[in-house]
Protein backbone atom coordinates (compact mmCIF):
# COMPACT_ATOMS: atom_id res chain seq x y z
CA UNK A 1 0.00 0.00 0.00
CA UNK A 2 1.14 3.42 -0.99
CA UNK A 3 1.09 6.44 1.41
CA UNK A 4 2.22 9.76 0.48
CA UNK A 5 3.56 12.60 2.45
CA UNK A 6 0.81 14.71 1.40
CA UNK A 7 -1.69 16.17 4.10
CA UNK A 8 -4.41 13.66 4.75
CA UNK A 9 -7.25 15.04 2.95
CA UNK A 10 -10.97 14.00 2.39
CA UNK A 11 -12.67 15.74 0.12
CA UNK A 12 -16.64 15.94 -0.54
CA UNK A 13 -18.60 17.79 -3.33
CA UNK A 14 -22.63 17.45 -2.39
CA UNK A 15 -24.94 19.04 -4.45
CA UNK A 16 -27.54 21.51 -3.16
CA UNK A 17 -30.63 19.36 -2.77
CA UNK A 18 -32.26 19.30 0.64
CA UNK A 19 -31.18 16.59 3.07
CA UNK A 20 -27.83 15.99 1.16
CA UNK A 21 -25.99 17.69 4.10
CA UNK A 22 -26.79 14.36 5.63
CA UNK A 23 -23.75 13.04 3.62
CA UNK A 24 -21.41 15.34 4.50
CA UNK A 25 -22.24 14.11 7.86
CA UNK A 26 -21.94 10.11 7.62
CA UNK A 27 -18.49 11.14 5.95
CA UNK A 28 -17.62 13.33 8.50
CA UNK A 29 -18.46 10.72 11.29
CA UNK A 30 -15.90 8.56 9.13
CA UNK A 31 -13.29 10.83 9.36
CA UNK A 32 -13.78 11.95 12.93
CA UNK A 33 -13.53 8.05 14.18
CA UNK A 34 -10.82 7.56 12.42
CA UNK A 35 -8.71 10.28 14.09
CA UNK A 36 -10.28 8.65 17.35
CA UNK A 37 -12.16 11.71 17.99
CA UNK A 38 -15.00 10.81 21.19
CA UNK A 39 -18.94 10.48 20.36
CA UNK A 40 -18.95 13.73 22.01
CA UNK A 41 -17.27 15.62 19.79
CA UNK A 42 -17.93 13.75 16.55
CA UNK A 43 -21.77 15.04 17.06
CA UNK A 44 -21.02 18.66 17.59
CA UNK A 45 -18.68 18.70 14.49
CA UNK A 46 -21.56 16.87 12.89
CA UNK A 47 -23.68 19.85 13.99
CA UNK A 48 -21.68 22.23 12.79
CA UNK A 49 -21.27 20.75 9.46
CA UNK A 50 -24.88 21.00 9.20
CA UNK A 51 -24.66 24.44 9.58
CA UNK A 52 -22.66 25.34 7.40
CA UNK A 53 -24.16 23.61 4.37
CA UNK A 54 -27.49 24.26 4.80
CA UNK A 55 -26.10 28.35 5.17
CA UNK A 56 -24.72 27.57 1.36
CA UNK A 57 -27.89 25.41 0.90
CA UNK A 58 -30.08 28.27 1.98
CA UNK A 59 -28.28 31.26 1.33
CA UNK A 60 -25.07 31.28 -1.19
CA UNK A 61 -27.53 31.54 -4.15
CA UNK A 62 -24.94 29.42 -5.78
CA UNK A 63 -24.69 28.89 -9.95
CA UNK A 64 -23.07 25.66 -9.86
CA UNK A 65 -25.59 23.91 -7.50
CA UNK A 66 -22.80 22.33 -5.22
CA UNK A 67 -21.04 22.50 -1.58
CA UNK A 68 -17.39 21.47 -1.72
CA UNK A 69 -16.29 20.00 1.74
CA UNK A 70 -12.77 19.45 2.52
CA UNK A 71 -11.48 16.98 6.00
CA UNK A 72 -7.67 17.85 6.54
CA UNK A 73 -6.47 15.76 9.38
CA UNK A 74 -3.68 16.77 11.21
CA UNK A 75 -1.93 15.30 14.27
CA UNK A 76 -4.06 16.71 16.69
CA UNK A 77 -6.72 18.53 15.46
CA UNK A 78 -9.33 18.19 12.50
CA UNK A 79 -10.09 21.11 9.57
CA UNK A 80 -13.21 20.65 8.22
CA UNK A 81 -13.40 23.28 5.22
CA UNK A 82 -16.73 24.13 3.70
CA UNK A 83 -17.14 26.28 0.17
CA UNK A 84 -19.42 27.58 -1.87
CA UNK A 85 -19.26 29.31 -5.33
CA UNK A 86 -22.17 32.11 -4.34
CA UNK A 87 -22.76 35.76 -3.75
CA UNK A 88 -21.39 35.56 -0.16
CA UNK A 89 -22.33 37.95 2.76
CA UNK A 90 -21.43 40.63 4.80
CA UNK A 91 -20.08 39.25 8.33
CA UNK A 92 -20.31 42.86 9.78
CA UNK A 93 -24.52 42.84 8.98
CA UNK A 94 -25.19 39.98 10.35
CA UNK A 95 -27.66 40.70 13.56
CA UNK A 96 -26.86 38.52 17.08
CA UNK A 97 -29.64 36.49 17.79
CA UNK A 98 -30.69 37.05 21.27
CA UNK A 99 -33.40 34.94 22.38
CA UNK A 100 -35.56 37.46 24.70
CA UNK A 101 -36.37 39.11 21.59
CA UNK A 102 -37.20 36.21 19.46
CA UNK A 103 -39.34 34.47 22.05
CA UNK A 104 -41.06 37.64 23.51
CA UNK A 105 -42.10 38.71 19.44
CA UNK A 106 -39.63 41.25 19.72
CA UNK A 107 -37.76 39.84 16.69
CA UNK A 108 -40.24 38.09 13.82
CA UNK A 109 -37.14 36.42 12.57
CA UNK A 110 -36.99 33.13 15.04
CA UNK A 111 -33.70 32.25 12.66
CA UNK A 112 -30.58 32.88 12.81
CA UNK A 113 -28.55 30.48 15.33
CA UNK A 114 -26.27 28.69 12.27
CA UNK A 115 -23.21 31.04 12.68
CA UNK A 116 -23.15 30.50 16.50
CA UNK A 117 -23.79 27.43 16.62
CA UNK A 118 -20.88 26.42 14.73
CA UNK A 119 -18.90 29.07 17.05
CA UNK A 120 -19.93 27.22 19.90
CA UNK A 121 -18.98 23.90 18.87
CA UNK A 122 -15.91 24.21 17.23
CA UNK A 123 -12.89 25.45 18.41
CA UNK A 124 -12.31 27.97 15.84
CA UNK A 125 -14.12 29.05 13.06
CA UNK A 126 -12.72 31.32 9.87
CA UNK A 127 -15.59 32.86 7.52
CA UNK A 128 -14.06 34.36 4.36
CA UNK A 129 -16.87 36.20 1.94
CA UNK A 130 -17.09 37.85 -0.39
CA UNK A 131 -18.50 37.97 -4.18
CA UNK A 132 -16.44 34.85 -5.44
CA UNK A 133 -18.49 32.80 -2.64
CA UNK A 134 -18.18 31.69 0.74
CA UNK A 135 -15.26 29.67 2.61
CA UNK A 136 -15.88 28.72 5.92
CA UNK A 137 -12.91 26.82 8.15
CA UNK A 138 -13.63 25.42 11.25
CA UNK A 139 -11.29 23.44 13.13
CA UNK A 140 -11.71 20.53 15.99
CA UNK A 141 -9.26 19.65 18.52
CA UNK A 142 -8.87 16.41 19.64
CA UNK A 143 -8.84 17.10 23.07
CA UNK A 144 -8.45 13.92 26.05
CA UNK A 145 -12.22 15.36 27.76
CA UNK A 146 -13.92 15.75 24.13
CA UNK A 147 -15.10 19.03 24.85
CA UNK A 148 -14.37 22.06 22.92
CA UNK B 1 -35.90 10.88 0.92
CA UNK B 2 -33.13 10.74 3.50
CA UNK B 3 -34.77 12.05 6.41
CA UNK B 4 -37.38 9.46 7.99
CA UNK B 5 -38.80 11.78 10.64
CA UNK B 6 -41.56 10.18 12.89
CA UNK B 7 -43.56 12.12 15.94
CA UNK B 8 -45.90 10.10 18.52
CA UNK B 9 -48.02 12.18 21.12
CA UNK B 10 -49.10 10.77 24.02
CA UNK B 11 -51.71 13.02 26.69
CA UNK B 12 -51.97 12.90 30.31
CA UNK B 13 -55.07 10.92 30.87
CA UNK B 14 -56.13 13.78 33.51
CA UNK B 15 -55.26 16.15 30.83
CA UNK B 16 -52.86 17.90 32.42
CA UNK B 17 -49.96 17.89 30.03
CA UNK B 18 -48.78 15.86 26.81
CA UNK B 19 -45.43 14.43 25.83
CA UNK B 20 -44.34 14.42 22.11
CA UNK B 21 -41.59 12.00 21.04
CA UNK B 22 -39.62 12.79 18.27
CA UNK B 23 -37.84 10.18 16.24
CA UNK B 24 -34.97 11.38 13.58
CA UNK B 25 -32.94 14.46 12.18
CA UNK B 26 -34.95 17.56 13.08
CA UNK B 27 -34.50 19.88 10.59
CA UNK B 28 -37.01 22.12 8.69
CA UNK B 29 -39.62 19.49 8.02
CA UNK B 30 -39.42 18.26 11.29
CA UNK B 31 -39.26 21.03 13.20
CA UNK B 32 -42.72 22.08 11.55
CA UNK B 33 -44.39 18.30 12.13
CA UNK B 34 -43.57 19.10 15.53
CA UNK B 35 -44.78 22.63 15.71
CA UNK B 36 -48.41 21.02 14.28
CA UNK B 37 -48.36 18.85 16.72
CA UNK B 38 -48.15 21.04 19.47
CA UNK B 39 -49.90 23.40 18.26
CA UNK B 40 -52.67 21.14 18.41
CA UNK B 41 -52.43 19.99 21.53
CA UNK B 42 -52.41 23.65 23.14
CA UNK B 43 -55.87 23.89 20.79
CA UNK B 44 -57.35 21.15 22.89
CA UNK B 45 -55.97 22.97 26.01
CA UNK B 46 -53.18 21.39 26.77
CA UNK B 47 -50.93 24.01 28.46
CA UNK B 48 -48.04 21.98 29.57
CA UNK B 49 -46.16 20.22 26.88
CA UNK B 50 -42.91 18.00 27.18
CA UNK B 51 -41.01 16.93 23.78
CA UNK B 52 -38.69 13.76 24.41
CA UNK B 53 -35.76 14.37 22.03
CA UNK B 54 -34.36 10.64 23.30
CA UNK B 55 -34.38 9.72 19.80
CA UNK B 56 -33.53 12.65 17.97
CA UNK B 57 -29.76 12.96 18.36
CA UNK B 58 -29.23 15.53 15.53
CA UNK B 59 -31.39 18.76 15.35
CA UNK B 60 -30.59 22.23 12.57
CA UNK B 61 -30.83 25.69 13.76
CA UNK B 62 -34.16 25.85 11.61
CA UNK B 63 -35.59 23.04 13.21
CA UNK B 64 -34.61 24.80 16.55
CA UNK B 65 -36.05 28.22 15.26
CA UNK B 66 -39.27 26.76 15.10
CA UNK B 67 -39.22 25.23 18.45
CA UNK B 68 -38.45 28.71 19.42
CA UNK B 69 -42.00 29.65 18.12
CA UNK B 70 -43.58 26.91 20.16
CA UNK B 71 -42.36 28.72 23.07
CA UNK B 72 -43.43 31.58 22.16
CA UNK B 73 -46.65 30.50 21.89
CA UNK B 74 -46.82 28.53 25.17
CA UNK B 75 -45.69 32.40 26.76
CA UNK B 76 -48.25 33.93 25.04
CA UNK B 77 -51.14 31.43 26.70
CA UNK B 78 -48.96 30.99 29.77
CA UNK B 79 -48.30 27.79 29.50
CA UNK B 80 -45.02 25.81 30.02
CA UNK B 81 -42.88 23.83 27.69
CA UNK B 82 -39.62 21.30 28.57
CA UNK B 83 -37.87 19.36 26.95
CA UNK B 84 -36.20 15.85 27.97
CA UNK B 85 -33.28 13.30 27.13
CA UNK B 86 -31.19 15.84 24.78
CA UNK B 87 -27.60 14.78 23.85
CA UNK B 88 -24.69 16.29 24.94
CA UNK B 89 -24.10 18.55 22.09
CA UNK B 90 -28.16 19.58 21.92
CA UNK B 91 -28.14 19.98 25.57
CA UNK B 92 -25.11 22.64 25.02
CA UNK B 93 -26.85 24.48 21.91
CA UNK B 94 -30.00 24.76 23.84
CA UNK B 95 -27.72 25.88 26.77
CA UNK B 96 -25.56 28.31 24.97
CA UNK B 97 -28.79 29.97 22.83
CA UNK B 98 -30.28 30.89 26.22
CA UNK B 99 -33.02 28.94 25.45
CA UNK B 100 -33.26 27.57 28.82
CA UNK B 101 -34.38 30.93 30.20
CA UNK B 102 -37.47 29.59 28.75
CA UNK B 103 -38.17 25.85 28.29
CA UNK B 104 -36.23 23.64 31.18
CA UNK B 105 -34.18 20.54 29.99
CA UNK B 106 -34.89 17.49 32.15
CA UNK B 107 -32.63 14.56 32.15
CA UNK B 108 -35.66 11.68 31.45
CA UNK B 109 -39.71 12.06 31.16
CA UNK B 110 -40.36 11.63 34.60
CA UNK B 111 -38.44 14.51 35.51
CA UNK B 112 -40.15 16.34 32.87
CA UNK B 113 -43.34 15.36 33.91
CA UNK B 114 -42.67 16.06 37.99
CA UNK B 115 -41.17 19.28 36.63
CA UNK B 116 -44.20 20.83 34.46
CA UNK B 117 -46.42 19.80 36.96
CA UNK B 118 -44.65 21.61 39.77
CA UNK B 119 -44.89 24.84 37.58
CA UNK C 1 -32.68 27.22 -2.55
CA UNK C 2 -30.85 26.76 -5.86
CA UNK C 3 -31.46 23.56 -7.98
CA UNK C 4 -29.03 23.28 -11.15
CA UNK C 5 -30.14 20.94 -13.71
CA UNK C 6 -26.97 19.12 -13.70
CA UNK C 7 -26.84 15.21 -13.23
CA UNK C 8 -26.81 14.98 -9.47
CA UNK C 9 -23.32 13.81 -8.50
CA UNK C 10 -21.48 13.67 -4.85
CA UNK C 11 -18.20 13.50 -5.39
CA UNK C 12 -15.56 11.94 -2.69
CA UNK C 13 -11.80 11.33 -2.45
CA UNK C 14 -10.37 9.67 0.01
CA UNK C 15 -6.71 9.35 1.19
CA UNK C 16 -4.80 5.68 0.41
CA UNK C 17 -5.11 4.66 4.14
CA UNK C 18 -6.03 1.32 5.69
CA UNK C 19 -9.97 1.65 6.50
CA UNK C 20 -10.51 5.00 4.74
CA UNK C 21 -12.79 2.75 2.74
CA UNK C 22 -14.97 2.66 5.41
CA UNK C 23 -15.68 6.21 4.72
CA UNK C 24 -16.58 6.04 1.60
CA UNK C 25 -19.27 3.02 2.70
CA UNK C 26 -20.70 6.11 5.20
CA UNK C 27 -21.05 8.63 1.85
CA UNK C 28 -22.28 5.82 0.02
CA UNK C 29 -25.21 4.97 2.50
CA UNK C 30 -26.32 8.54 2.70
CA UNK C 31 -26.52 8.85 -1.07
CA UNK C 32 -28.21 5.49 -1.24
CA UNK C 33 -30.65 6.25 1.36
CA UNK C 34 -31.88 9.64 -0.12
CA UNK C 35 -32.45 7.62 -3.16
CA UNK C 36 -34.79 5.24 -0.87
CA UNK C 37 -32.44 1.81 -1.99
CA UNK C 38 -33.36 -0.80 0.53
CA UNK C 39 -31.26 -1.56 3.33
CA UNK C 40 -30.16 -4.89 1.50
CA UNK C 41 -29.07 -3.48 -1.45
CA UNK C 42 -26.83 -0.31 0.64
CA UNK C 43 -25.62 -3.12 2.35
CA UNK C 44 -24.25 -4.54 -1.51
CA UNK C 45 -23.09 -1.21 -2.73
CA UNK C 46 -21.78 -0.92 0.33
CA UNK C 47 -19.28 -4.51 -0.13
CA UNK C 48 -19.20 -3.72 -3.94
CA UNK C 49 -17.92 -0.56 -2.80
CA UNK C 50 -14.74 -1.75 -0.55
CA UNK C 51 -14.09 -4.61 -2.77
CA UNK C 52 -13.09 -1.17 -5.46
CA UNK C 53 -11.41 0.78 -3.10
CA UNK C 54 -9.20 -1.95 -1.51
CA UNK C 55 -7.95 -2.72 -4.82
CA UNK C 56 -6.83 0.61 -5.57
CA UNK C 57 -5.04 0.86 -2.18
CA UNK C 58 -3.47 -2.37 -2.84
CA UNK C 59 -2.41 -2.80 -5.96
CA UNK C 60 -3.08 0.87 -7.77
CA UNK C 61 0.62 1.55 -6.99
CA UNK C 62 -0.95 5.38 -7.28
CA UNK C 63 1.84 8.26 -7.05
CA UNK C 64 -1.30 10.77 -5.87
CA UNK C 65 -2.36 8.91 -2.76
CA UNK C 66 -5.59 9.14 -3.57
CA UNK C 67 -9.11 7.12 -4.67
CA UNK C 68 -11.85 9.04 -6.44
CA UNK C 69 -15.20 8.03 -6.15
CA UNK C 70 -18.54 9.28 -7.51
CA UNK C 71 -22.00 8.84 -6.91
CA UNK C 72 -23.85 9.58 -10.25
CA UNK C 73 -27.71 9.56 -9.12
CA UNK C 74 -30.17 9.12 -12.09
CA UNK C 75 -34.00 8.53 -11.82
CA UNK C 76 -34.05 4.75 -11.47
CA UNK C 77 -30.18 4.01 -10.84
CA UNK C 78 -27.34 4.72 -8.95
CA UNK C 79 -23.56 4.58 -10.83
CA UNK C 80 -20.55 4.22 -8.38
CA UNK C 81 -17.24 5.28 -10.43
CA UNK C 82 -14.12 4.39 -8.32
CA UNK C 83 -10.84 6.39 -9.97
CA UNK C 84 -7.26 5.63 -8.79
CA UNK C 85 -4.19 7.31 -11.42
CA UNK C 86 -1.86 3.86 -10.93
CA UNK C 87 -0.08 1.21 -12.61
CA UNK C 88 -3.33 -0.22 -13.51
CA UNK C 89 -4.16 -3.87 -14.56
CA UNK C 90 -5.05 -6.58 -17.85
CA UNK C 91 -8.69 -8.07 -16.74
CA UNK C 92 -7.21 -10.67 -18.95
CA UNK C 93 -4.43 -12.26 -16.94
CA UNK C 94 -6.19 -12.25 -14.18
CA UNK C 95 -7.24 -15.62 -12.81
CA UNK C 96 -10.98 -16.58 -12.12
CA UNK C 97 -10.98 -17.69 -8.42
CA UNK C 98 -11.45 -21.28 -7.60
CA UNK C 99 -13.31 -22.07 -4.19
CA UNK C 100 -11.81 -26.11 -4.38
CA UNK C 101 -8.38 -24.99 -5.49
CA UNK C 102 -8.24 -22.72 -2.80
CA UNK C 103 -9.76 -24.35 0.33
CA UNK C 104 -7.88 -27.98 -0.95
CA UNK C 105 -4.30 -26.09 -1.01
CA UNK C 106 -4.00 -26.32 -4.91
CA UNK C 107 -3.70 -22.98 -5.11
CA UNK C 108 -1.82 -21.01 -2.37
CA UNK C 109 -3.57 -17.78 -3.51
CA UNK C 110 -6.56 -17.35 -0.91
CA UNK C 111 -7.55 -14.23 -2.04
CA UNK C 112 -9.19 -13.15 -5.41
CA UNK C 113 -13.05 -12.88 -4.60
CA UNK C 114 -12.95 -8.74 -5.23
CA UNK C 115 -13.57 -8.31 -8.48
CA UNK C 116 -16.36 -11.47 -8.37
CA UNK C 117 -17.81 -9.82 -5.03
CA UNK C 118 -18.19 -6.43 -7.49
CA UNK C 119 -19.72 -8.10 -10.01
CA UNK C 120 -22.44 -10.42 -8.20
CA UNK C 121 -23.59 -7.44 -5.64
CA UNK C 122 -24.03 -4.96 -8.69
CA UNK C 123 -26.25 -4.83 -11.64
CA UNK C 124 -23.00 -3.89 -13.58
CA UNK C 125 -19.14 -3.40 -13.30
CA UNK C 126 -17.43 -1.76 -16.06
CA UNK C 127 -13.87 -1.99 -15.46
CA UNK C 128 -11.44 0.47 -18.01
CA UNK C 129 -7.38 0.14 -17.10
CA UNK C 130 -4.46 0.86 -18.41
CA UNK C 131 -1.02 2.79 -17.59
CA UNK C 132 -2.77 6.03 -16.65
CA UNK C 133 -4.81 4.20 -14.10
CA UNK C 134 -8.31 2.12 -13.37
CA UNK C 135 -11.45 3.14 -13.57
CA UNK C 136 -14.38 0.85 -12.56
CA UNK C 137 -18.17 1.96 -13.02
CA UNK C 138 -20.56 -0.02 -11.24
CA UNK C 139 -24.39 0.10 -11.35
CA UNK C 140 -26.92 -0.66 -8.52
CA UNK C 141 -30.38 -0.66 -10.21
CA UNK C 142 -33.10 0.39 -7.51
CA UNK C 143 -36.00 -2.11 -8.03
CA UNK C 144 -39.16 -3.40 -5.79
CA UNK C 145 -37.02 -6.75 -4.33
CA UNK C 146 -34.15 -5.09 -3.68
CA UNK C 147 -32.58 -7.75 -4.96
CA UNK C 148 -29.73 -7.35 -8.11
CA UNK D 1 -8.84 4.00 14.57
CA UNK D 2 -11.93 3.68 12.48
CA UNK D 3 -11.97 -0.17 13.02
CA UNK D 4 -13.12 -1.51 16.24
CA UNK D 5 -12.96 -5.19 15.91
CA UNK D 6 -13.51 -7.35 18.91
CA UNK D 7 -13.53 -11.29 19.15
CA UNK D 8 -14.83 -13.30 22.09
CA UNK D 9 -14.63 -16.77 22.44
CA UNK D 10 -16.98 -19.24 23.61
CA UNK D 11 -16.21 -23.05 24.83
CA UNK D 12 -18.63 -26.08 25.01
CA UNK D 13 -18.26 -27.33 28.53
CA UNK D 14 -18.21 -30.84 27.31
CA UNK D 15 -15.13 -29.47 24.98
CA UNK D 16 -17.19 -30.39 21.95
CA UNK D 17 -17.38 -27.47 20.26
CA UNK D 18 -16.25 -23.96 20.53
CA UNK D 19 -17.96 -20.65 18.97
CA UNK D 20 -16.28 -17.58 17.70
CA UNK D 21 -18.19 -14.25 18.22
CA UNK D 22 -17.25 -11.63 15.94
CA UNK D 23 -18.18 -8.31 16.23
CA UNK D 24 -17.28 -5.47 13.79
CA UNK D 25 -15.70 -4.77 9.96
CA UNK D 26 -14.10 -8.08 8.97
CA UNK D 27 -11.07 -6.73 7.32
CA UNK D 28 -7.45 -7.65 6.89
CA UNK D 29 -6.74 -7.10 10.23
CA UNK D 30 -9.50 -8.67 11.83
CA UNK D 31 -9.29 -11.97 9.67
CA UNK D 32 -6.12 -12.18 10.97
CA UNK D 33 -7.51 -12.16 14.60
CA UNK D 34 -10.11 -14.48 13.95
CA UNK D 35 -7.29 -17.17 12.36
CA UNK D 36 -5.49 -16.68 15.71
CA UNK D 37 -8.58 -17.71 17.34
CA UNK D 38 -9.56 -20.48 14.98
CA UNK D 39 -5.80 -21.60 15.65
CA UNK D 40 -6.01 -21.47 19.36
CA UNK D 41 -9.12 -23.62 19.41
CA UNK D 42 -7.79 -26.15 16.82
CA UNK D 43 -4.06 -26.10 19.04
CA UNK D 44 -6.24 -27.47 21.80
CA UNK D 45 -8.22 -29.75 20.61
CA UNK D 46 -11.80 -28.31 19.07
CA UNK D 47 -12.08 -29.74 15.74
CA UNK D 48 -15.85 -27.98 15.33
CA UNK D 49 -15.55 -24.32 15.38
CA UNK D 50 -18.91 -22.22 14.82
CA UNK D 51 -18.13 -18.32 13.68
CA UNK D 52 -20.91 -16.23 14.77
CA UNK D 53 -21.26 -13.37 12.41
CA UNK D 54 -24.11 -11.61 14.06
CA UNK D 55 -22.65 -8.16 15.16
CA UNK D 56 -20.35 -7.97 11.73
CA UNK D 57 -22.43 -6.64 9.02
CA UNK D 58 -19.67 -5.72 6.56
CA UNK D 59 -16.51 -8.18 5.06
CA UNK D 60 -14.48 -7.63 2.59
CA UNK D 61 -12.79 -10.12 0.79
CA UNK D 62 -9.04 -10.16 2.40
CA UNK D 63 -11.31 -11.10 5.14
CA UNK D 64 -13.09 -14.07 3.22
CA UNK D 65 -9.82 -15.22 2.32
CA UNK D 66 -8.50 -15.88 5.98
CA UNK D 67 -11.72 -17.49 6.83
CA UNK D 68 -11.07 -19.96 3.85
CA UNK D 69 -7.23 -20.81 5.30
CA UNK D 70 -9.17 -21.43 8.07
CA UNK D 71 -11.52 -23.83 6.49
CA UNK D 72 -8.34 -25.09 5.01
CA UNK D 73 -6.82 -25.83 8.39
CA UNK D 74 -10.21 -27.17 9.59
CA UNK D 75 -10.10 -29.83 6.13
CA UNK D 76 -6.80 -31.39 7.25
CA UNK D 77 -7.79 -32.08 10.51
CA UNK D 78 -11.10 -33.89 9.26
CA UNK D 79 -12.84 -30.71 11.16
CA UNK D 80 -15.82 -28.89 10.71
CA UNK D 81 -16.50 -25.01 10.32
CA UNK D 82 -19.95 -23.39 10.09
CA UNK D 83 -21.18 -19.77 10.11
CA UNK D 84 -23.88 -18.46 11.46
CA UNK D 85 -26.20 -15.30 11.59
CA UNK D 86 -25.00 -13.99 8.44
CA UNK D 87 -26.87 -10.92 7.21
CA UNK D 88 -28.35 -10.91 3.36
CA UNK D 89 -25.30 -9.37 1.64
CA UNK D 90 -22.48 -11.69 3.59
CA UNK D 91 -24.89 -15.23 2.74
CA UNK D 92 -25.16 -14.31 -0.76
CA UNK D 93 -21.54 -13.96 -1.19
CA UNK D 94 -20.50 -16.96 -0.05
CA UNK D 95 -22.98 -18.88 -1.72
CA UNK D 96 -21.55 -17.12 -4.61
CA UNK D 97 -18.04 -18.12 -3.67
CA UNK D 98 -18.80 -21.47 -3.16
CA UNK D 99 -18.02 -21.57 0.13
CA UNK D 100 -20.92 -23.22 1.12
CA UNK D 101 -19.79 -26.20 -0.57
CA UNK D 102 -17.21 -26.51 2.30
CA UNK D 103 -18.42 -24.78 5.64
CA UNK D 104 -22.82 -25.03 6.39
CA UNK D 105 -24.23 -21.30 6.90
CA UNK D 106 -26.70 -21.56 9.71
CA UNK D 107 -29.26 -18.87 10.58
CA UNK D 108 -28.74 -19.00 13.92
CA UNK D 109 -26.35 -20.40 16.97
CA UNK D 110 -28.26 -23.02 18.01
CA UNK D 111 -29.18 -24.39 14.91
CA UNK D 112 -25.20 -24.17 13.89
CA UNK D 113 -24.44 -26.34 17.29
CA UNK D 114 -26.87 -28.55 16.33
CA UNK D 115 -25.56 -28.90 12.86
CA UNK D 116 -22.04 -29.29 13.55
CA UNK D 117 -22.57 -31.94 16.31
CA UNK D 118 -24.45 -33.98 14.11
CA UNK D 119 -21.34 -33.50 11.65
N1 LIG E 1 -22.82 30.50 2.66
C1 LIG E 1 -23.49 31.67 2.79
N2 LIG E 1 -23.75 32.42 1.69
C2 LIG E 1 -24.42 33.59 1.81
N3 LIG E 1 -24.88 34.08 2.98
C3 LIG E 1 -24.66 33.39 4.11
C4 LIG E 1 -23.96 32.16 4.07
N4 LIG E 1 -23.87 31.69 5.34
C5 LIG E 1 -24.49 32.60 6.11
N5 LIG E 1 -24.97 33.63 5.40
C6 LIG E 1 -25.68 34.81 5.92
O1 LIG E 1 -25.49 34.86 7.33
C7 LIG E 1 -26.76 34.90 7.98
C8 LIG E 1 -26.69 34.22 9.33
O2 LIG E 1 -26.55 32.83 9.16
P1 LIG E 1 -26.94 31.86 10.34
O3 LIG E 1 -26.35 32.36 11.60
O4 LIG E 1 -26.56 30.50 9.94
O5 LIG E 1 -28.52 31.97 10.47
P2 LIG E 1 -29.69 31.68 9.42
O6 LIG E 1 -29.15 30.87 8.32
O7 LIG E 1 -30.72 30.98 10.21
O8 LIG E 1 -30.15 33.03 8.98
C9 LIG E 1 -27.73 34.30 7.00
O9 LIG E 1 -29.05 34.73 7.23
C10 LIG E 1 -27.17 34.76 5.68
O10 LIG E 1 -27.58 36.08 5.40
N1 LIG F 1 -7.26 -0.69 -9.04
C1 LIG F 1 -6.41 -1.66 -9.43
N2 LIG F 1 -5.16 -1.35 -9.85
C2 LIG F 1 -4.30 -2.33 -10.24
N3 LIG F 1 -4.61 -3.65 -10.24
C3 LIG F 1 -5.84 -4.02 -9.84
C4 LIG F 1 -6.79 -3.06 -9.42
N4 LIG F 1 -7.94 -3.73 -9.08
C5 LIG F 1 -7.68 -5.04 -9.29
N5 LIG F 1 -6.43 -5.23 -9.74
C6 LIG F 1 -5.81 -6.54 -10.11
O1 LIG F 1 -6.84 -7.51 -10.19
C7 LIG F 1 -6.57 -8.61 -9.34
C8 LIG F 1 -7.86 -9.23 -8.83
O2 LIG F 1 -8.51 -8.37 -7.94
P1 LIG F 1 -9.56 -8.94 -6.91
O3 LIG F 1 -10.50 -9.83 -7.62
O4 LIG F 1 -10.17 -7.79 -6.19
O5 LIG F 1 -8.74 -9.85 -5.89
P2 LIG F 1 -7.50 -9.51 -4.93
O6 LIG F 1 -7.45 -8.03 -4.75
O7 LIG F 1 -7.80 -10.23 -3.67
O8 LIG F 1 -6.29 -10.06 -5.61
C9 LIG F 1 -5.67 -8.07 -8.27
O9 LIG F 1 -4.87 -9.06 -7.66
C10 LIG F 1 -4.85 -7.05 -9.07
O10 LIG F 1 -3.80 -7.69 -9.74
Amino acid sequence: MQQTDQPKEVSLTIPIIPDMEVAATQTAEAVLRFMAFTPDQIDEVKHALIEACINAFEHSASKDGHVYIKFVMQADELLVVIQDFGAGFDLETVPKPEIGAKVTGGDDYKRGWGLMMMESLMDAVEIESGPQGTRITMTKKRTEEGQS
Amino acid sequence: MINQFAITTQKDPQGRFAVIHTDGYINNLAGERIGEAASLLMAEGYSRLIINLEKSTVINSIGISILIEIIEKMQEIHGVLAFCNLTKTIHKTFTIMGLTQYAALYENEAQAIRGVLET
